[in-house]
């Protein structure tokens, strides 16, 4: 077995209050990819700062080749061939997809002036190692590309740096399946040609499909160490130090599902067309599909926030045209957005504040900010209680609390005001596994209370395991219907039209 | 050697107060001074064309085949006196069949585009006689001396370093104004009174000299000035100072180097319950109302806005040809006492408009300055 | 405006007069064409107008009438614009605070230090240095021909240069140019100097173009805001990361145009203002509306 | 992050509660009482009040913008453009005031309307939205009255900024400002921490994104912040054309001020936090500073130095509170 390019060794580390890591032992080989699992909180990030030089750990090494390294600052580890990719893309959208390959190492030319044609040629060559060459032109700006291929852009980046250890952090998360498999074999030509790659993920069937070895970490610490690829049933008993059995809520009994709350009849947008939809009350539909299939188009139209232009849609039976969210909210429309932090939270306001967010907006502008027609300041400290939610204060600024009880106090801003459909996108982006356990039990419950539930989710597993019903969405339409217990091969096939219709 | 040392010096800012303009000219002093007591030449009645032992030069006048185009490049109509004499300035022009165009154009206070201003009008305008009243006298210098080469030019107001033009047209001047208002004072009360100076900002020529020649006169007597504060013009703060030294001792006099603000002062001694002391003023006529009203014992020392009129007569005269007041065109510079408040005071006009404009008898008065 | 232009045409459209168009806002072009710099990275300059008094008393004085000093002058001033710069930069960069307030402070700053010293005009520029303002090339002013160099030297700084790719970026998205290994402190700073000087320059130009340097000439021309109005109509947007010179330079055409144009047209002053004002929102709507982001 | 730390920052959280501008306040007021021991008197400290009262009402009307994340650069020119156009209706007529009074309030709301409306559908930053208003009004301003205020405002109208209620137990006097002062500001912060509003501006400050999606009337609650910014504006016109009659440029300066007090009170700028009565103790922190220079017999020039040393001073010391605490 070669040596590892990274040792980490007795890593630990304090924030003022918390324990962040404590003897934390690490290491990754080249050519291999090793998984870092764990729930939120248990460490990944900090663990993966101090390696990449943002933070500088209390006690323990770092050895890099065998040779003890200390980074100071993020680009100490970058030029030492250690490169991060972010859940945040770190790329200039106003930029060339050159520029921001080769942003803060631009090739010279004469006079000290930056080599443009030098910086695109070896662009095409970086860019040719990936399957999603032939898509981009180096003098693209890079907002022009779709999410898959801005990350494609952020891997050929660090591989341009020549970088011999990848980390990746969550890289699936905005991605479909199609687009995940793509990436899946980026990471194996990268782990061919000699790469050390950290792969961070909550998804069990990535690790399977990609990792070489696993380390669990939990509370700042070790929780277990796999040399082979264990069960996936090992890893997550490792991660959450017990069984779930109950993971995913059960699927909705005949009795419990009743009337249509929504329907669509042939309705459209510029993104959209000849959309049919049911949603009945105590029903949760997931709603799959690849990037750009959509969904999320389907999700804002009902919404308002981008109207459909033509067809039917009712709402409990009487017909409805929401051009704006707060008409689709008036008439019995939630949806949690898929991005918590731009779209979903303001951040510097409460836990109670963003809990009542919604119920203030539909309040008198002058009235009480305490008490509303919805709901009032111990109702909703009521409702945040019931839902768990884990702060010192709901007078605490929620930019503090963890991914999943940030969720928890947008599904609780929706629940005062009882909507008759709620949309959820990617409702467990980024969150660990106890607290999507939470949010799929949360969902059943809003569902047994008689409303009706439309998931957007790009996470496989999930929509097979939440859902009563799935509709595949592909190019503005719905292309296909599952009943619960359809398998991901089917799925993928009407996500990407490539075999059979769906029966 | 010296200069390498004020050059570090002025690196850290340290400016030596010494690069001051010297305000305090005792020849220029004594000379207003002596002004203020001539007779001026010229028709009674009509200060606006009288002259003060200037001396007179013929003009030859210009051979046009049409009315005369006078353009005017103007400092800015950014302070009311300046409004009042621009109205002036255009309804005088219906005194003048040989002037044909006019053309205006405005530097809004900078020098940069007043400079800007006077080259467009050299490059683009057809003028034949240029009116200038600069903003700054070093800065304008050459652009006045440019525009010299090409035609005509009438300076008034402040003046430029160059007898370039055709004359200049002031009145006495700030060195005036400021005796006139210490001399009231110091005759209306007794040595070691206290007498309170307010200042509208530092660094402006025609102010400066009213200052230092206010403070001369006031020292010379033996006042107690307790203290001189600048009130940038404004009334709020011109009230918020005046108050506060009501509230730390008395005062037998207010000294104003400009009359803006003087009834804010005034109401500051009113509303603190004191009564009014000795004020110097200006011809504003919110200042001569309240004067006239509260019965106080004042004085109004003015920088006639007449001189607006004045510029247009000498650019006239240049046209048409005849006798005009050079290089300097000095106008007398009278201050409004209690024997002639009567004759000033009009409630039909707007509170700051300058009593001492010379309009009255203009036939777009009192409309065009805002009259009713 | 387009109406002023038509009518007065025949006189309008000479050589002399175009020139005189573009000569009117060199100092105003100058100081733009650094606060362009600054935008470009987010960030925002108040201080220039008081800088520029600064720089155009200080040299006057270091120079007074004397030909020799005029190398020591505008040093003085370069070096006065770098400080300041530098400071500016610190205090946006280091110390976190908010660009607006920092430079609104610096400019009290400076504009509190230069009316401690002097209250007026003081010192005098040699007739050497005059050239700068007055001396033309082959009738075409040598600041004209300044200002196109110094517009074509920023242009290409930020065309073609590392530094200017990395302004783009630490205006884009400072974290990740950070993280791409560019120092976004070290060039948020640079920028404030490249800002300040060309501030300094605008200075040495006034004290040329007025013989002297006095406390107010900055402020009475409003270059703070007026710069930072020129550079927006140019397209640069205040969030950073987009933009460039020579928008800039139009917006600075359009500013000279306008003030010309209503100077033949004998728009009065206070109509003038009304109109500007209403035009510097209008133009800036123009860009704005078209893009989908939720401004405040 | 994990909750122990939440748990632990949120403890530390609560001993500095206390906003440093009411610590500056007092320090600035016992120095001015060491100065001037008749501070202490009625006359002092209302006189003080009365003076501070224009800001004070400024800043809390700034606040609302600041919170929404935007500037109000306008406010400086409304008062002017207040004073001249009450002058120019009022014309010494002391039945006028009766109607002008209303008008001069309902303009005031025109222009926050206005800027708003700019602001939300011209998409046009604030900064340059209203930096174009305060342009186009002081050009109003000049335009309406010919570049020089022509009428006289009657005492019926100066009642507000001028007159006192005298024989007060106690204070012995109140300056009719004063009241308007308190109720105003008791308005205004009553409006901001314990109505819908008030938590809806500080929501489309901190994100205006996640607030529509939230059902957040974003664009009318703008509008609505601008227009009190715009009314506190029309009212502080009112004051200062009270306190101190006509002038063209009574409201010069005063945009830059109002932002300043509303950020020593702490307020964020680009939105999400903000307080009115920290802003108004921004304001009165302001004035003392500018008081106790005074006493102290500062020229004008230090004054400025100081202003702008505490200006970033301030903002220093609160970015580096916030790095600290985490927050």
């Amino acid at each position: 077995m070669t040596e590892p390019v990274i040792e980490m060794e007795g890593i630990s580390k304090s924030f003022p209050g918390v324990r962040a890591l404590s003897d934390v032992s690490f290491d990754v080989r080249p050519g291999e990819v090793q998984a870092l699992v764990g729930e939120n909180g248990a460490g990944k990030s900090t663990l993966i700062k101090i390696l990449s030089g943002v933070y500088h750990a209390d006690a323990g090494t770092v050895r890099m080749h065998g040779k003890a390294v200390h980074f100071t600052h993020p680009v100490d580890s970058l030029k030492s061939g250690i490169a991060v990719i972010y859940q945040e893309f770190s790329l200039l959208p106003e930029r060339t997809v050159a520029q921001n390959l080769f942003l803060g190492r631009e090739p010279r030319g004469r006079f000290g002036l930056i080599d443009t044609a030098r910086m695109r040629r070896e662009t095409r060559d970086v860019l040719a190692l990936f399957a999603a060459a032939g898509r981009i032109d180096p003098d693209q700006t890079v907002g022009s590309l779709d999410v898959a291929t801005q990350q494609v852009v952020e891997i050929a980046k660090a591989v341009s740096t020549g970088a011999r250890v990848i980390v990746m952090d969550e890289p699936t998360a905005a991605l479909n399946e199609a687009e995940c498999e793509e990436l899946f074999e980026t990471v194996d030509t990268l782990r061919e040609r000699g790469v050390a790659i950290i792969y961070i993920s909550h998804r069990m069937r990535e690790i399977t499909r990609l990792a070489d070895r696993v380390t669990v970490l939990k509370d700042g610490e070790i929780a277990a160490r796999f040399d082979d690829l264990p069960p996936p049933d090992a890893i997550v008993r490792a991660m959450v130090g017990r069984d779930i059995a109950d993971f995913y809520a059960p699927p909705a009994t005949e009795a419990e599902i009743g009337a249509p709350v929504l329907t669509v009849r042939g309705a459209g947008n510029d993104r959209l067309d000849g959309i049919d939809l049911d949603v009945r009350a105590g029903e949760i539909v997931g709603l799959a599909g690849i990037q750009g299939a959509g969904r999320v188009a389907l999700a804002m139209a009902l919404f308002g926030h981008a109207p459909f232009t033509h067809g039917e849609v009712t709402l409990d039976g009487a017909p409805v045209a929401f051009k704006t969210p707060r008409e689709a909210i008036r008439g019995g429309i939630g949806l949690l957005p898929g991005d918590r932090k731009s779209e979903g939270l303001v951040l510097m306001q409460s836990v109670r504040d963003n809990g009542m967010l919604t119920s203030r907006a539909f309040a008198p502008l002058w009235g009480r900010a305490k008490r509303n027609r919805h709901t009032d300041e111990t109702a909703m400290d009521g409702l945040l209680d019931a839902m768990e939610i884990r702060a010192a204060s709901y007078d605490q600024e929620i930019r503090g609390l963890s991914g999943g009880n940030q969720q928890k106090a947008i599904v609780a801003r929706w629940l005062s005001m009882r909507p008759r459909l709620l949309i959820f996108i990617e409702p467990t982006r980024g969150i660990d596994v106890n607290a999507k356990a939470g949010i799929y039990h949360l969902m059943r419950d809003l569902a047994r209370d008689g409303a009706g539930i439309l998931m957007i989710s790009s996470d496989l597993p999930e929509v097979i395991g939440a859902a009563d019903r799935i509709l595949v969405m592909q190019n503005g339409k719905i292309a296909a219907e599952f009943p619960h217990g359809a398998t991901e091969p089917q799925i993928m096939h009407a996500a990407t039209g490539e075999t059979e219709v769906a029966a | 050697m010296k200069r390498m040392i004020m050059a570090t010096g002025a690196l850290a800012l340290g400016l030596s107060p010494a690069w001051a303009q010297n305000f305090n000219d005792p020849e220029e002093f004594a000379k207003q001074q002596e002004q203020l007591q001539a007779t001026a030449e010229g028709p009674e009645g009509q200060p606006w064309v009288e002259n003060i032992g200037g001396d007179m030069v013929e003009m030859p006048g210009l051979d046009l085949a049409s009315g005369a185009t006078v353009c005017f490049s103007n400092a800015g109509v950014n302070n009311p006196w300046r409004v009042v004499g621009f109205t002036n300035m255009t309804e005088e022009l219906k005194n003048h069949s040989s002037i044909e165009n006019f053309i205006h154009v405005d530097a809004e206070g900078s020098d940069d585009k007043q400079i800007a201003d006077i080259d467009d009008l050299l490059a683009g305008g057809d003028c034949d006689v240029m009116i200038v009243s600069p903003n700054t006298t070093a800065a304008l210098t050459p652009a006045v001396e440019r525009a010299c080469e090409a035609m005509p030019v009438i300076v008034f107001d402040r003046g430029v370093n160059t007898d370039c033009p055709e004359t200049f047209v002031h009145p006495v001047g700030g060195y005036g104004f400021g005796i006139q208002g210490a001399e009231f004072i110091v005759d209306q009360l007794d040595e070691g009174s206290n007498v309170l100076m307010l200042r509208i900002l530092p660094g402006v020529d025609v102010l400066e000299t009213r200052y230092s020649a206010g403070r001369r006169i006031l020292d010379e007597a033996g006042m107690n000035v307790v203290g001189a504060e600048f009130t940038d013009g404004d009334n709020a703060k011109t009230k918020s100072i005046v108050e506060d030294y009501l509230m730390r001792g008395t005062i037998d006099a207010v000294w104003m180097d400009a009359g803006a603000t003087a009834v804010a002062a005034i109401e500051a001694f009113e509303d603190s319950g004191y009564d009014i002391p000795v004020f110097v003023g200006e011809d504003q006529q919110d200042f001569l109302r309240k004067w006239q009203d509260e019965g106080m014992t004042a004085i109004a020392p003015t920088y006639p806005a007449y001189q607006w009129r004045t510029a247009i007569i000498a650019a006239s005269r240049v046209i048409e040809g005849g006798e005009l007041p050079a290089p300097e065109w000095v106008l007398p510079q009278p201050a409004i006492t209690q024997d002639t408040l009567a004759d000033y005071v009009n409630p039909a006009m707007p509170p700051l408009h300058y009593a001492m404009c010379g309009c009255e008898e203009m036939e777009g008065y009192p409309e065009a300055w805002g009259g009713n | 405006m387009v109406i002023a232009v038509a009518t007065n045409q025949t006189q309008y459209l000479s050589l002399e007069n175009l020139i005189a168009i573009l000569g009117r806002s060199i100092a105003l072009g100058i100081t733009a064409i650094g606060q362009t710099f600054v935008i470009l990275v987010a960030s925002i300059d108040l201080s220039v107008a008081s800088l520029i008094s600064a720089t155009s008393v200080l040299a006057s004085v270091i120079m007074d009438g004397a030909p020799a000093m005029i190398v020591p002058a505008v040093l003085a001033c370069l070096l006065l614009g770098a400080f300041v710069g530098v400071l500016n930069g610190l205090i946006v960069s280091a110390l976190k605070v908010n660009p607006l307030i920092a430079t609104l402070g610096m400019s009290l700053i400076i504009q509190g230090c230069l009316s401690a010293f002097v209250s007026n005009f003081a010192g005098s520029v040699p007739e050497a240095f005059q050239i700068f303002a007055y001396g033309q090339i082959g009738g075409v002013p040598v600041a004209l021909v300044f200002l196109v160099l110094l517009a074509l030297l920023a242009w290409g700084i930020l065309r073609f240069t590392k530094f200017g790719s990395d302004i783009y970026a630490a205006g884009g998205n400072d974290e990740a140019a950070r993280f791409a290994g560019i120092k976004t402190g070290r060039i948020v700073v640079l920028t404030h100097v490249i800002c300040s000087v060309c501030a300094a320059i605008a200075g040495l130009y006034l004290a040329s173009r007025l013989r002297s340097g006095a406390p107010w000439i900055g402020a009475d021309g409003v270059y703070d805001l007026e710069s930072i109005a020129v550079v927006v109509i140019g397209g640069t947007v205040l969030a950073g990361g987009r933009g460039g010179i020579w928008g800039t330079m139009a917006g600075m055409l359009i500013f000279s145009l306008i003030d010309s144009a209503f100077n033949i047209a004998g728009v009065d002053s206070f109509a003038k203002q009304v109109l500007r004002g209403i035009i510097i929102v209008a133009a800036v709507a123009f860009y704005a509306i078209r893009s989908k982001r939720i401004v405040a | 992050m994990t909750d122990g730390a939440d748990m632990q920052t949120a403890r530390r959280l609560r001993l500095p509660q206390i906003n440093p501008v009411w610590v500056l306040l007092a320090v600035l007021i016992g120095a001015i009482i060491f100065m001037n021991p008749g501070f202490t008197q009625p006359t002092g400290y209302m006189n003080f009040l009365k003076r501070a009262a224009p800001l004070a009402i400024l800043a809390a009307g700034q606040v609302y913008v600041i919170t929404s994340g935007g500037f109000d650069l306008s406010v400086g020119s409304l008062i002017t453009l207040v004073v001249v156009g009450a002058s120019m209706l009022t014309n010494n007529d002391p039945a006028a005031t009766y109607w002008v009074v209303p008008l001069m309030l309902g303009m005031g709301l025109g222009v926050g309307l206005l800027n708003g409306l700019i602001v939300c559908f011209l998409r046009v930053p604030s900064l340059i939205a209203t930096l174009g208003m305060m342009i186009t009004l002081t050009g109003l301003a000049f335009m309406w009255s010919g570049g020089a205020p022509r009428g006289y405002l009657p005492d019926t109208f100066r009642f507000f900024g001028r007159e006192l209620i005298r024989d007060v137990p106690l204070v012995r006097f109140i300056p009719i400002s004063v009241i308007v002062l308190l109720v105003v500001v008791g308005l205004l912060a009553w409006l901001m921490h314990r109505t819908n509003l008030g938590r809806q501006v500080h929501a489309i400050g901190d994100n205006p994104v996640a607030a529509g999606l939230a059902g957040v009337p974003v664009n009318r609650v703008r509008i609505t912040a601008f227009m009190l910014s715009g009314l506190s504006g029309a009212i502080a016109g009112i004051l200062l054309g009270g306190f101190a009659g006509v002038s063209t440029d009574v409201g010069s300066g005063y945009e830059l001020q109002a932002i300043t007090a509303a950020v020593l009170g702490g307020a964020q700028l680009l939105g999400g936090r903000g307080s009115v009565p920290a802003a108004v103790g921004g304001a009165l922190a302001l004035t003392a500073i500018f008081t106790l220079l005074n006493f102290l017999g500062l020229p004008q020039p230090v004054r400025q130095v100081v202003q702008g040393l505490i200006l970033i001073a301030a903002v220093a010391l609160a970015m580096h509170r916030r790095q600290q605490t985490g927050t």
